[in-house]
């Protein structure tokens, strides 16, 4: 038994005379622990599919279940004592702009049955993990947008939750502060256990902290799989539009007009690097074997999960022929190779 | 100018205390009460919690078919219920039986409109923390409806005294009575004069306070 | 003499009278206060500025008396509303009146003119009968005082056209209207001079204002007070010596 | 009971015609001028336009002075005004005079209060626009606040019908002052009943459409 | 004359006994046509400093200059029409609403005198361009997140302005749409000249969209410069921390352990790409040179305004005295370069 468990879930919204299908048929399974991401377009559905989870959206049709309880069938009672182990991090945050950030925390800790005495201790600390101990006096409308998300998820953290769940997250943060927001998330994952489930458009964020991931298109989940492996081999075309935009795989046509104007012609190789690949001597390796020069345009090695991904876009120069062995060099070699151009 | 003077002298003091205790008794029972029924007229038509058409139905019937009477009529109708709660339906006490009734649904109305302006996001926000409806009514709703039910208490205040010189003719004193009696009955002019510049200062501050804490507990 | 330095002397209840706003209450605490104060009596006065609590209000006891009413009003009221009420004494009565700012007699009276009076049964059942009295209009042989409307005038030669108001707004009305009929405490207040109307009310003993208790009161020492305080030679001479020395005098004291 | 049809059968068709003559003249003119008097005490106070805090007490002070005065009071106060408008005081025409002055200070607070209940943000990105004050009221402020105008609509028009009887008992006529003269003064209970159950009707009526429109232009 | 002159421009919050200095003593000359970048932490004041460039938020002191005319004193008779001439993008969208989308926009022309005949068919380019034409008639409330901040660049868009403030205008987008936006921007830029303010945290967005950019820090402008300078040569502190969040320049502990277990032990150098180096085949011919083996490990070159810039970091085995040679060849070569301690 999964932790969270999606079967045949659609929503749909009715408005001005069509009705939208936010989201289509999606069964998916979380496990306990896993750090789970959802990706997709602007209005693909990521929120609304979120929102079933616990309980904000009622499912049109299909079943949501937690820990092996239906949660489209509880009573309103049984349904507050299963959100309470579930965090939400809201997109647009959502705090109370009447009350302060202590009192939007103290709230929830409150509904968590948090002992009233110990709450102004518990409260300092949540702040501070987002770095906003000193703004507990402050109304929400006294803060940045991001210092509102990082109030949010504070919140989601206060009752030590066993789901969390955030939508967008870290959408309106700045690289480092969002980095750290990902680093706590991971850490409190590993020490805690909760099972994470995380929209993001950020591949960054994505690629640095889901473990299995789902690509959603226009209501469907288009793929699921290890995020590894969707950033390494996206089947879908919604998985390798995403994937892509973060490889940057398009040479920008300044370049090639520069190349144009080089005084020997060559030959413009894309490498597709997977696993172990990058360990490997390989550029001079083959450089040498067939006698060619070789010069990296651009490209994006990294690791996920510790293994290498990324494209390497080159610039071989030399004889046609050897040019040509070379290409069948790194052919053989890496996992994909393409010409480009010409 | 010295007759007025001498009725003054001799009823204003009372009258005010009769006022004041007819207004202060309906004021409270109707924002207490109020509450709680537009928080029901509320909570029964939203879809965040629990729709019920039929309930809210008879609820808000209960509620328009009090607002519906006249004043003049409902205070009339309700001498013996006035007297059955205050012993003597002809004293500020027993008046204020009568304000009460009319002022719980006037406020009600004023609740739930406070309530439904609240942004919905806030109240799911709420609900995922697993909080129960008091919970988000204290800490959600009631904080974020604040500064509309502040001026709501101050719109039925105001509209408490005035009702309460109705209340006065038939027995219950007050400052309204005072100046009907002695201003409109008996055309000493200077006592009416007198009385509603008093109510103009009474009004005037009770708006301001009611102002400043509004604005005070606006954050959005 | 002796007698009533030894009521003095005694403690004294406290009674409340209700009245209506009008000459009455000021007679009720002016005149007739300080007379019943020698007989043991504190009074204090209620105002109702409507005709049908203060009748209430005595049924049930939460005054002892009241002196608003006449003796018609009073009958019908107490029988519709099975209420055991007496009069012991009638005071001095200001009748109504037919005032006008437009004209000054009411031969002079045009066909369409506009009338106001009073909208509460009892006065207007008296403001029918003034208007009947002076040829004006005609009325049903039997009209219930207490429920007198205009449905009860049966023939209106002059095709007036009546505006029945709240009774204190008829002072003030005649600037709007041809006439007006106001009622005795009305025009009181309003400081109309009586010998100005056009025409003035003939108390019969019907409508002649009267002191009332409960019947079950009706023996009670309080009324015993009353009754020989209203008709002692004290009270003629207080009122007479008072702003209500024009009223019409009770029948009882010729 | 042939009684009381009968009287019904004479005047309820006229008594009908000018309550809702009272009641919808002084609803217009409330509504209208509290609008405006309400958006400038919103205007006036508030730090995205220009607040005057001199003019803002100004206008509050009148407008607390106009309410300050018990209806009853104001009602009589305001027969030589009415004159003056209407020409006969004691006709429903009359009488919407002081149900409209009565109507346009407490539609005023209503107006002020929904108004204040709307977001800044919203506001300012009508200003980053550059669009003038009555394009922001016109197309930001008043779709914004339209749900909370529409109940406090609601809650004038019934409190005008209840005012209706008071102004209907020194001469205007209408329903309230029907119940009044047959119900009360003159025992018709069988009038007072009918009367009631029509009032009932009717604000059950008007309380339902304004529900409806309210939540038809609430899309927050 | 530049179109945009802020000088010495400080802004103070009083909240709770303290006073914030949200901006503090920012002077920036923004020219006419550029598109012109601010970055910082969250919370580090560079929405407040954008209100101030329309007036939205009074500066405490200093001036901010439009045109050459000092907006801070103003009718606000004359602070209209220059709004109407300045677009803003709300990092919290603020949509009316109780407004359709399509009313939404309509509102902004009518401000701007666009004829209201003319209007359905602007809007409905206008909606168009964000991908959002279908939904002309929907709430607010009936869009998702990324589709209410399509709306907001709609509608910032409709008077054809003359400059743009854009308040972290694709924070809520995927990277797909995201780039279509900023493709957009550039295209309106280039097409109509018009001026660019951009928020963004969103580095990715920062090296696509940018001329020039300033860096924040806690109210203060620490640094302004090119956009390639600032991402090639960082000089303060927290323009250095925002880069390298872009360029990825650990290396995780895994791939050292990896290395470690290798058979031949080698060298890990950190090469820093600046300017035309990408063109030549230097790791090859280092390679050939020095008869080195090496392996590229990860990094990240790209093109910001058609410059390579970027990092990569290889690892070379083979004769430790060859290894020497290849390091001081490297180091002759690039930029800068750098050992990664064993
Ligand atoms: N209440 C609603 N009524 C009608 N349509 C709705 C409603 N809520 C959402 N939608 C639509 O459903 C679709 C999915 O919305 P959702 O908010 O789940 O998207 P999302 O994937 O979270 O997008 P984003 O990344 O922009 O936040 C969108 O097309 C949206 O317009
Ligand atoms: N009205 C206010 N009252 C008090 N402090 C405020 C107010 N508005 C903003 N601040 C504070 O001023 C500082 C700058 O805020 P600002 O919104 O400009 O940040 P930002 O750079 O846009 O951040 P983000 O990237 O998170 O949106 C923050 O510390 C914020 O809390
Ligand atoms: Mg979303
Ligand atoms: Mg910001």
């Amino acid at each position: 038994m999964s932790q969270i468990e999606l079967t045949n879930v659609s929503v749909l919204f009715k408005a001005k005379n069509r009705t939208i299908s936010a989201v289509n048929d999606v069964s998916l399974a979380i496990e306990a622990g896993e750090i789970y991401g959802i990706v997709g377009l602007s209005g693909a559905g990521k929120s609304t599919l979120v929102r079933t989870i616990n309980g904000l959206q009622k499912p049109s049709t299909g079943l949501v279940k937690i820990n092996g309880i239906d949660i489209t069938s509880l009573t309103k009672q049984k349904l507050k004592q299963v959100r309470q182990k579930i965090g939400f991090i809201f997109q647009n945050f959502n705090l109370i702009s009447n009350r302060t950030v202590g009192q939007n925390i103290a709230f929830a800790l409150t509904a968590g049955g948090y002992p009233e005495k110990e709450q102004p201790a518990k409260i300092n600390e949540l702040l501070s993990l987002v770095g906003l101990a000193d703004r507990v006096d402050n109304y929400p409308n006294q803060l940045s947008g991001g210092q509102k998300q990082r109030v949010g998820i504070a919140r989601a953290l206060a009752n030590e939750p066993e789901i969390l769940l955030c939508d967008e997250a870290t959408s309106a943060l700045d690289v480092a502060t969002a980095e750290e927001i990902v680093n706590l998330l991971k850490d409190i994952n590993k020490r805690l256990k909760i099972t994470i489930v995380f929209i993001t458009h950020q591949m960054e964020v994505a690629k640095k902290l889901f473990n299995r991931m789902a690509v959603m298109d226009n209501g469907v989940v288009v793929e699921t799989g290890k995020t590894y492996e969707i950033f390494a081999n996206p089947q879908s075309p919604m998985a390798k539009k995403l994937v892509n935009h973060v490889l940057a795989v398009a040479i920008p046509s300044e370049i090639k007009q520069q190349l144009a104007l080089q005084a020997t012609q060559g030959q413009i190789l894309t490498l597709k690097y997977h696993g172990e690949d990058s360990l490997h001597p390989l550029i001079t390796a083959i450089a040498r074997e067939t006698n060619v020069d070789i010069s990296i345009l651009q490209g994006h090695i990294e690791f996920i999960e510790a293994r290498a991904i990324g494209i390497l876009s080159i610039y071989i120069t030399g004889e046609t022929l050897a040019i040509k062995k070379a290409i069948a060099a790194f052919n053989s070699q890496v996992t994909t190779s393409a010409e480009v151009g010409e | 100018m010295t007759e007025t003077l001498h009725i003054l002298q001799e009823n204003l003091g009372q009258a005010l205390w009769e006022t004041f205790e007819m207004v202060l008794v309906s004021s409270i029972i109707g924002i207490i009460f109020g509450t709680l029924i537009g928080l029901a007229l509320y909570y029964y038509s939203n879809q965040l919690f629990t729709p019920r058409p039929v309930l809210n139905s008879i609820v808000g019937f209960i509620i328009n078919a009090t607002r519906s009477l006249p004043f003049l009529i409902l205070m009339v109708v309700l001498i013996p219920f006035a007297k059955l709660i205050a012993g003597d339906p002809y004293t500020p006490m027993g008046g204020a039986v009568s304000l009460s009734v009319a002022a719980v649904p006037f406020f009600a109305r004023i609740a739930q409109s406070a309530f439904a302006e609240v942004n919905q996001g806030v109240i799911e926000a709420g609900q995922a923390t697993g909080a129960g409806f008091w919970l988000i009514f204290q800490d959600v709703l009631f904080p974020e409806a604040l500064p509309a039910l502040i001026r709501g208490i101050i719109l039925t205040i105001i509209s408490l005294i005035g009702y309460s010189a109705m209340v006065g003719t038939i027995g219950a004193g007050g400052v309204g009575n005072l100046a009907i009696q002695y201003g409109y009955n008996r055309y000493e002019t200077g006592v009416l004069i007198s009385v509603i510049v008093i109510l103009v200062v009474i009004v005037q501050i009770i708006q301001w306070i009611g102002d400043r804490l509004a604005n005070h507990y606006t954050r959005s | 003499h002796l007698n009533s330095k030894q009521a003095t002397s005694q403690t004294t209840k406290t009674v409340t009278i209700g009245v209506a706003p009008g000459p009455y209450g000021d007679m009720a605490k002016k005149v007739i206060g300080p007379l019943l104060k020698k007989k043991g009596f504190t009074v204090k006065t209620k105002e109702f500025n409507d005709y049908i609590q203060p009748n209430k209000a005595l049924s049930t006891g939460e005054i002892d008396a009241n002196l608003f009413q006449h003796t018609a009003y009073l009958k019908t009221f107490s029988k519709a509303n099975h209420l055991k009420l007496t009069a012991i004494a009638k005071t001095p009565t200001l009748g109504m009146g037919i005032y006008s700012k437009k004209i000054t007699k009411l031969s002079a009276l045009k066909n369409g003119a506009t009338v106001s009076l009073a909208n509460d049964p009892s006065n207007l059942a008296r403001s029918l009968q003034l208007l009947a009295a002076n040829k004006l209009i005609k009325l049903k042989a039997k009209i219930n005082v207490a429920q007198a409307s205009l449905a009860d005038i049966t023939s209106n030669p002059k095709h007036l056209k009546f505006k029945t108001l709240d009774a204190a707004q008829l002072p003030q009305s005649q600037s709007n209207v041809t006439i007006a009929l106001i009622p005795g405490n009305y025009s009181w207040n309003a400081n109309l001079d009586p010998s100005k109307a056009l025409a003035l009310e003939n108390l019969s003993a019907d409508y002649q204002e009267v002191f009332v208790v409960k019947t079950s009161a009706k023996n009670s020492k309080f009324a015993k007070a009353v009754k020989s305080v209203l008709n002692s030679q004290a009270f003629k001479d207080a009122i007479a010596k008072s702003k209500f020395k024009n009223f019409q005098k009770p029948d009882t004291w010729k």
